[in-house]
């Protein structure tokens, strides 16, 4: 069923009784040629790009409770691709060309909405920082602005530019960047899916793989076993858990990262804010909610929400970039879990096992890479070598010392 | 050769002084302070040491022990903050002395702001300012605990009615301002 | 969070910094045969366990104590908390008694 | 003036009048009122619009749960959108506004949407607005937005100040209803420390709405004595306005304080409403329970309420919804409302009531079997539609409908760990589950114990069982005596009919919305509530949440049970961010910490730059100096030429003792320290496990068992974390002790040929501090002044001849003016952070831009100082083959050609290459002026810099459309080969 306004307008006309399951609800086959773990967003943009792209009908996509049930329906839907290292930026730069025709290629509104993406700087040394990179992301082709204080005052006046703490000196910019509705990105790949043939299974939680010679031959699930030729893991903020089914260690930990909500306001923030004085950045949604987040807490968990300190300090932050929101009511608080890797930048890589694929280690930036990620990952499994635009995404680069290091951080996951 | 004259942490040539409502904040101009800290294995002499020197046990954590002339307060395992009832400029010195090989001495008497808390509002006051649980303290309980992001160290001379706030020398500003804000908001 | 302080008693999480798994006190030998490995998954690998987890948090604004909590990541259930001196004091007097690690 | 809904009694202050306006119009209350109960009272039942068809909307509750009564409160800076009257207390000058409407809320023209819905059902928008693609953000996207959102920001910054507490207790109860009420009693009774929060402003909770007896006497009456007595105690503290929001993990609960929104403006310095973070022992909740309405075509007019809101209007506030009221029940509980409004002498039309065997009133007539299907009246309730039990429909008049579908107790704050409720079929309502957070019990109704009596009970019960636990022993004392009725119900979710009927008044959720769901598998409840929005709006599905279920489990076939919930997350009730945040906001934001030399500082009318926690002057600009570069050169030359003094108290200085600390000073840094002699210092690198560069600085040995180390100024906290770390975790077995020194001294940085002679007038004689007693990188306790203690260093970030001199922070101020007095024949100059910047990079130096992190020591041309022979942290993971790749990066000097500028941020190009990624050799870090060379000047790093000294590439700024030619020089700018330092 294709949707269009014209068939609102019909199905609307006569009771609205002619809509039809987004996706299907089959029973697993004992086969597949592709099973892919994990029906988020990554998951299913994976299965969805593997028929649409690679041709291949025989997928199947295991998700253990509902689709987009993990950090695709829980994070803060903001879409960019401002990075630093020639490992990040062609691949971001790549997920959000697929962002700008995501719509019309899945037929579904996810409504993307590139409204700009503003970094603010405090310092000169940040400054310096995000000139280096506003050029970086130049260099790969992707669009980058660098305002100075006027300039953002121009745009975005109610920041706090007179009484900071740390003064608001200025801001990066990718106009391109911007939002999404993000659950509609999990059920607009999941209706796509279906209807190129993928079997979408919820409520099959993968419990083992079956392994022999080296080789991964299928899953041992709640629902049975099923085989399947190449089996791709795609379970950010799982990853370790389903990965020791497998015997592998991940350079990976599980954190908590909070999100927030206000109550529905008529519009008052243009894009998508970030501070650089402390742990803040926020948007507003369609519905009028601001939304906004800021740090993980910084302990391991696997609790899908967080503790008071880090509410306090997003809202510290927030106060302090825009003390316009003070009176605005924040509705609900919640988690999700975050795979956050050494380097702070993403696997997308075989594994040592023979046809067991891994796609993990988002850290807090998984939503927006969701269709490249889906793409890459797909071309992995089709092909078997990596997409050019994820080459640096190796399972290796740790030993190797290939790290993709955005902050500089280390090999502390809780500091990416 | 000009002779040196101290400030305040403030930066005052005398301590400040604030009263709001039913509080006292007093600056404490010029505190004499000593870090300690145990050297390895010296359990023994420096435990004897510190008999003869405060003539006190050492303090357990969360509390000081307060004698005539010192307050001594755990600080860490084996590290202990000594404050001089009075100013003594060679406290340092003389625990240097006391203690011998058995412990590291470091002259702290500038790397800490002290601020007096006496009235009737004090426990309401610091109830606004820090988790420690002020109300339960009696003389003589000792906690480091944050305010306002800095750290700092609550001791409480006497339970309810006599605070004594420390917090890093060049926080001072903050921290003052942090305190005459609460007391101005009961 | 409430860690309790094996000194202090019961103190907020906030007052403190956290690391990671309490395996960072293992370092390596740096003159072994396959440091260079060994040093790899010292710094890299994690269990990552969601369960019991040991790990090393840092009573920053407190005593500077650094402790090894055993912690719960599914439930935030606080099992035990010590200082991690006395585990690497412990650790170490053990592992040599064993004749040094591989 | 006149309240024409206002009825006799009730709990009000009819001695103090209160005059408030809504939309314009001035109206009267009383103090007591809420600003729900004072429009009712002044009979009006139209209040706002919903989010998405604009139908018109009236109160249907009495406390937090309200979804419709939402206005925008106050005007100015102060307005605050979406607050619920209910919550809202009255006071003199209340100024509210209706939202949501244009231009009015009678007439709001975007209520055309209501007569488009049949295009505008769940998800809709899905599927539509993509073609053109470019009109999302053109056009679509911004009517949408407009449309959304109910009220506005005033758009200025939030005048008011909100507060963060703390408070320790054995028991925090939460709810000061009869059982919250009577867990108080019991529990201050055995001496307990006790917290009583109630997010009224009058204790008692439902009893203040009620009218039947506790323990003889009226239940507000009975609450009013137990608070009484309560007050008397020291280890009880009542907190009124007071809402727990959120359970946090181990006994954390957040608590806001609503200090001052009953008053128009809050007191000056005094917060406007307090964070309370409260660590409970034990914790119990009372937070009752919910009413839910019953799903019916048109159920969402204005009059259409909670049965259990119109009595406690009538009976708390005086105040009558309307004078013929219909009640609408599945339960007895309904029946209680009818005696109520009988007892106020209002009009009771009938009760309608679901159940075939419902009891008999005597106050008005029962239609058992019966429902209501259908309402009408324009922007209020005029009648409903009866469909009798036999078949056949009656009309009633009615201005309010009362509706009872049930209780749903307040289970939230049990979720706020994802623990899950259970449904309990004889109240027909979720009751907490297992899984709640550690500590928490739940007591009265808030675990489906309905009864005055069974809530009584059960407070005093868990009272005890819950101290028992915390080793309190609390004594059971007599109950007083109150109704124990049961609400005997009969589920009834909904009335089958053929338009819409509402579940979520607020978002515009119908039951064909939750068909539709249904048919296009979003059958989950996380997918229903996420397609349909059910349950999102500010209730978080208080009012609606378990009617959607309903509907959701009839069409899969399942149990409630096993349709199961969504997750309750915090906070209970809408908060206001800004109470989150404190004081910790603006200027405030983070403690400021200043050097010793500030004040000083200030009277020279310096420029100040916030360097980390640390204000630092920046440049000290003198008259007639317009630029900061004027200002900047002169300090540069000045300092160069003669001498300059800077305040360098903010690096980290950390004191390193015991008979392990050169070993120790030896691990953490990358190159030997063991064998540095005392009275001497070293440049340090410290490693990061992983190879990369941490930090460095110089340390310097000032006994055999003692160093004083130096951090930079960004990295002291860390630093200090990490030498901890490998004091305790990696290295027990050494004897190190550790102190932070930064604070206790004030540190000046003497530089230039003449610094020598400046400081040779204020060190005490006795020192010796020439170029041979004293070289360079020497260290020593010395005295100033006349026996004044103080260090001094012989070290130069700057290049030149140049000391470190450290008294006592106390007596940094005057130092600076001793320096600046002994320095006069010189001209000596103070100089900033700027001037230090630039002379650092003209002398190589690097710092934070440079060690961004990944930076390893090779890439800084010090793969040297990586020592093989030991053990130090860092040392094997940098030996890994990308990070001694033969082409990695480099550290270069650059230097601009053709009057063009270095560039902080550039990238670099080999001449004649293309410029983009692939051929991105790399990246300027630092750049500054020269004076000194009269040149732009910079550091960076280039793939095999090392080799390229000479080479002349490109610097590409493409982000602000610039370029340049830059010749790679070696990084030391200035005398390469140190003499100045030595001199």
């Amino acid at each position: 069923m294709r949707y269009s306004g014209f068939r609102i307008l019909k199905e609307g006309l006569t009771g609205n009784k002619g809509w039809r399951p987004a996706w299907r609800d089959p029973n697993p086959k004992p086969a597949y040629d592709f099973i892919v773990i994990g029906g988020g967003g990554h998951g299913l943009a994976t299965a969805y790009y593997l028929a649409s792209q690679f041709g291949q009908s025989s997928v199947a996509v295991l998700e253990k409770g509902w689709i987009g049930g993990g950090n695709v329906g829980r994070n803060t839907t903001i879409i960019r691709s401002n990075y630093l290292l020639d490992g990040n930026e062609p691949f971001y730069e790549f997920s959000l060309k697929l962002w700008e025709g995501l719509e019309q290629d899945t037929n579904y509104n996810s409504m993307v909405s590139q409204r700009g993406v503003f970094n603010l700087y405090h310092s000169d040394g940040q400054r310096d920082a995000y000139r280096r990179r506003g050029n970086a992301m130049m260099l790969h082709g992707a669009d980058a602005e660098l305002l100075d204080a006027e300039q953002l005052r121009a745009e975005c006046p109610f920041l706090n530019f007179d009484n900071a703490r740390f003064p608001i000196m200025g801001a990066l910019v990718q106009r391109r960047g911007g939002t999404v509705r993000h659950d509609a990105v999990a059920w607009g790949y999941a209706r796509g899916a279906d209807a190129l043939g993928v079997d979408i299974i919820q409520n099959c939680e993968v419990t083992g793989f079956r392994i022999q010679n080296g080789r991964c031959t299928g899953v041992e699930t709640n629902r049975g076993f099923i085989a399947g030729r190449k089996i791709g893991s795609a379970v950010a903020g799982s990853s370790s858990r389903v990965m020791q089914a497998a015997g592998l260690r991940l350079p990976i930990e599980s954190h908590v990262l909070q999100a927030f909500v206000s109550e529905g306001l008529k519009p008052i923030i243009p894009g998508v804010i970030t501070y650089g004085g402390g742990h803040f950045y926020i948007s507003q949604s369609d519905k009028g909610g601001l939304v906004f987040g800021g740090d993980i807490d910084g302990y391991n968990s696997y609790a899908q929400r967080g503790n008071l300190q880090v509410v306090e300090d997003v809202c510290e932050g927030g106060m302090s970039m825009m003390p316009l929101i003070g009176r605005a009511r924040m509705v609900r608080m919640w988690g999700g879990i975050m795979d956050m890797s050494m380097d702070g930048s993403p696997i997308i890589d075989r594994t040592p096992i023979d046809g067991l694929y891994f796609n993990g280690g988002w850290c807090y930036g998984g939503f927006k890479a969701t269709p490249a990620s889906g793409w890459c990952f797909a071309h992995l499994l089709a092909t078997d070598t990596p997409h050019e635009t994820a080459t640096a995404y190796r399972m290796d680069r740790f030993r190797t010392g290939h790290m993709i290091d955005e902050k500089g951080s280390g090999a502390q996951p809780n500091l990416h | 050769m000009p002779r040196l004259t101290p400030t305040t942490a403030l930066g005052g040539t005398a301590p400040r002084i604030d009263e709001i409502g039913g509080l006292r904040i007093t600056e404490i101009a010029d505190p004499s302070l000593a870090a300690l800290a145990m050297r390895a294995k010296k359990n023994a002499a420096f435990t004897k040491a510190a008999k003869a020197a405060f003539g006190a046990n050492l303090p357990a954590p969360n509390t000081a022990a307060m004698t005539d002339r010192h307050a001594v307060i755990w600080m860490g395992p084996d590290q202990y903050l000594v404050e001089a009832n009075s100013a003594d400029a060679s406290l340092a010195g003389t625990l240097a002395d006391n203690f011998g090989s058995a412990a590291s001495i470091t002259d702290a008497s500038d790397a800490w702001v002290r601020f007096d808390l006496t009235g009737s509002d004090n426990i309401a006051m610091l109830e606004r300012l820090s988790a420690a649980d002020s109300r339960s303290m009696t003389a003589g309980t000792a906690t480091r605990t944050p305010i306002h992001h800095m750290a700092c160290l609550i001791l409480c001379r006497e339970a309810g009615a006599s605070f004594s706030i420390y917090g890093p020398r060049s926080s001072a500003s903050s921290l003052h301002h942090a305190l005459i804000t609460a007391a101005a908001s009961l | 969070m409430i860690i309790p302080h094996p000194l202090l008693g019961p103190r907020d999480s906030q007052e403190f910094v956290y690391l990671g798994d309490a395996s960072l006190i293992n370092r390596p030998d740096w003159q072994a045969g396959d440091a260079a490995d060994s040093f790899y998954e010292y710094q890299y690998l994690r269990d990552n366990p969601a369960g019991t987890h040991r790990e090393l948090w840092y009573h920053e604004m407190g005593d500077r104590s650094w402790l090894i909590v055993t912690r719960n990541t599914v439930t935030h259930e606080i099992i035990s908390a010590e200082l991690a001196n006395r585990q690497t004091a412990a650790a170490k007097t053990k592992s040599s008694r064993a004749g040094g690690r591989k | 003036m006149t309240q024409v809904n206002r009825l006799d009694g009730g709990l009000i202050d009819r001695n103090t009048p209160l005059s408030f306006s809504f939309d314009g119009r001035q109206l009267t209350g009383y103090a007591g009122d809420t600003l729900a109960s004072a429009l009712v009272a002044n009979g009006i039942r139209l209040v706002g619009r919903s989010f998405k068809y604009h139908r018109p909307r009236g109160i249907i509750s009495a406390g937090s749960e309200e979804p419709n009564g939402l206005v925008e409160l106050r005007s100015g800076a102060r307005r605050e959108p979406n607050s619920r009257v209910t919550m809202t207390e009255l006071f003199d000058g209340l100024d509210a506004r209706s939202q949501n409407r244009w231009p009015s809320l009678g007439f709001d023209l975007m209520s055309v949407n209501d007569r488009l819905s049949s295009f505008l059902g769940a998800g809709f928008y899905y599927k539509t607005f993509m073609w053109p693609k470019k009109f999302w953000e053109l056009v679509y996207e911004p009517i949408i937005r407009r449309a959304a959102g109910l009220g506005a920001l005033s758009g200025e910054d939030d005048p008011d100040v909100y507060d963060r507490g703390y408070r320790h207790c054995d028991l925090l109860i939460i709810g000061a209803g009869p059982a919250g009420l009577m867990a108080a009693l019991t529990a201050g009774r055995a001496g307990a420390e006790v917290i009583l929060v109630d997010e009224d402003f009058r204790a008692g909770g439902r009893l203040t709405l009620e009218t039947h007896d506790v323990g003889g006497m009226a239940g507000c009456d009975w609450a009013d004595s137990a608070i009484a007595e309560l007050s008397t105690m020291d280890n009880v503290r009542i907190m009124p306005r007071s809402t727990a929001i959120g359970v946090f993990d181990h006994g954390i609960y957040s608590v806001v304080e609503r200090v001052a929104d009953h008053l128009a403006v809050p007191q000056p310095g005094k917060p406007r409403q307090i964070l309370w973070r409260v660590y409970a022992k034990r914790a119990l909740l009372c937070a009752g329970a919910t009413e839910r309405l019953i799903a019916f075509d048109n159920n969402d007019r204005p009059g259409i309420m909670q049965a259990g809101a119109v009595r406690g209007f009538v009976n708390r506030y005086a105040a009558a919804p309307a004078e013929r009221i219909a009640i609408f029940t599945n339960n007895d509980d309904g029946h209680r409302t009818a005696v109520d409004l009988a007892a106020a002498g209002i009009d009771v039309t009938a009760i309608i009531d679901s159940r075939d065997e419902a009891p008999a009133s005597d106050v008005a007539e029962v239609l058992r079997g019966s429902v209501v299907s259908n309402s009408s009246g324009r922007l209020g309730l005029g009648h409903v539609t009866v469909r009798m039990a036999g078949g056949g429909h009656r009309h009633l008049d009615c201005g309010a409908l009362a509706v009872s579908g049930g209780w749903n107790p307040n289970v939230h704050l049990t979720c706020h760990h994802r623990g899950r409720p259970v449904w309990q079929d004889d109240i027909a309502a979720f009751v907490p589950g297992d899984g709640g957070p550690a500590g928490l019990a739940v007591a009265g109704a808030a675990r489906g114990i309905f009864s005055t009596a069974g809530a009584l009970a059960d407070g005093q019960a868990q009272a005890i069982a819950q101290l028992a636990e915390i080793g309190i022993t609390a004594a059971a004392s007599k109950m007083p005596e109150a109704e124990s009725d049961d609400i005997n119900i009969t589920p009834m979710w909904h009335v089958g009919g053929t338009k819409r009927a509402w579940l979520d008044q607020q978002n515009d959720v119908t039951v064909k919305d939750i068909r539709q769901a249904h048919q296009e598998n979003f059958r989950s409840v996380e997918h229903l509530k996420r397609y349909t929005t059910l349950g999102m709006a500010g209730d978080q599905g208080r009012t609606s949440n378990v009617l959607g279920l309903s509907i959701m489990a009839e069409l899969t076939g399942k149990t409630i049970q096993e349709t199961g919930t969504t997750i309750y997350r915090p906070p209970y009730t809408p908060t206001p961010i800004g109470v989150f945040a404190g004081r910790s906001t603006g200027a405030d934001f983070r403690p400021t910490r200043l050097p010793p030399s500030h004040h000083w500082a200030v009277e020279q009318g310096a420029v100040f730059v916030e360097a980390g926690a640390w204000l630092r002057a920046q440049w000290y600009p003198r008259e007639g100096e317009t630029k900061w570069r004027q200002s900047v050169d002169r300090e540069v030359l000045a300092t160069r030429q003669s001498v300059g003094v800077c305040d360098v108290s903010t690096l980290g200085k950390i004191d390193i003792q015991g008979r392990g600390a050169a070993e120790f000073v030896n691990f953490v840094y990358s190159n030997g320290f063991a064998t540095l002699p005392v009275g001497k210092t070293r440049y340090g690198l410290m490693l990061r496990e992983d190879g990369m560069v941490m930090d460095d600085g110089t340390t310097a040995r000032l006994g055999e068992d003692h160093f004083l180390m130096t951090t930079t100024t960004a990295n002291a906290g860390g630093v200090y974390r990490h030498l901890e770390f490998v004091r305790q975790c990696l290295r027990p077995d050494l004897d190190v002790q550790l102190i932070s020194a930064t604070d206790s001294w004030a540190q000046f940085a003497v530089a230039g040929p003449n610094s020598r002679a400046v400081l040779q007038q204020l060190v005490d004689p006795q020192h010796d501090i020439s170029n041979e007693a004293f070289p360079f990188m020497a260290c020593g306790n010395i005295t100033v002044c006349g026996g004044l203690p103080a260090r001094l260093f012989r070290i130069s970030f700057s290049g030149e001849l140049a000391y470190e001199i450290a008294v006592p922070a106390r007596y940094g101020d005057a130092m600076i003016r001793a320096l600046m007095t002994a320095g006069e024949p010189y001209d000596i100059t103070p100089y900033g952070t700027e001037a230090l910047g630039v002379m650092r990079i003209e002398k190589g130096h690097v710092t934070g831009n440079e060690l961004n992190g990944t930076i390893t020591a090779r890439n800084l041309g010090m793969e040297k100082m990586v020592s093989k022979k030991k053990d130090s942290i860092g040392a094997i993971l940098s030996g890994r083959e990308a990070l001694v790749a033969e082409d990695g990066l480099c550290l270069v000097g650059l230097q601009a050609l053709n009057g063009t500028d270095v560039t902080a941020g550039s990238h670099l190009f080999a001449v004649g290459t293309p410029v983009d990624a692939k051929h991105d050799q790399g990246y300027v870090t630092s750049a500054a002026y020269s004076p000194h060379l009269e040149a732009s000047i910079g550091l960076g790093f280039i793939t095999n810099g090392a080799a390229r000294h000479g080479e002349i590439v490109r610097a590409m700024n493409p982000l602000q459309g610039r370029s340049a030619e830059l010749k790679i020089v070696s990084p030391h700018f200035i005398d390469p080969e140190g003499d100045r330092l030595r001199a």
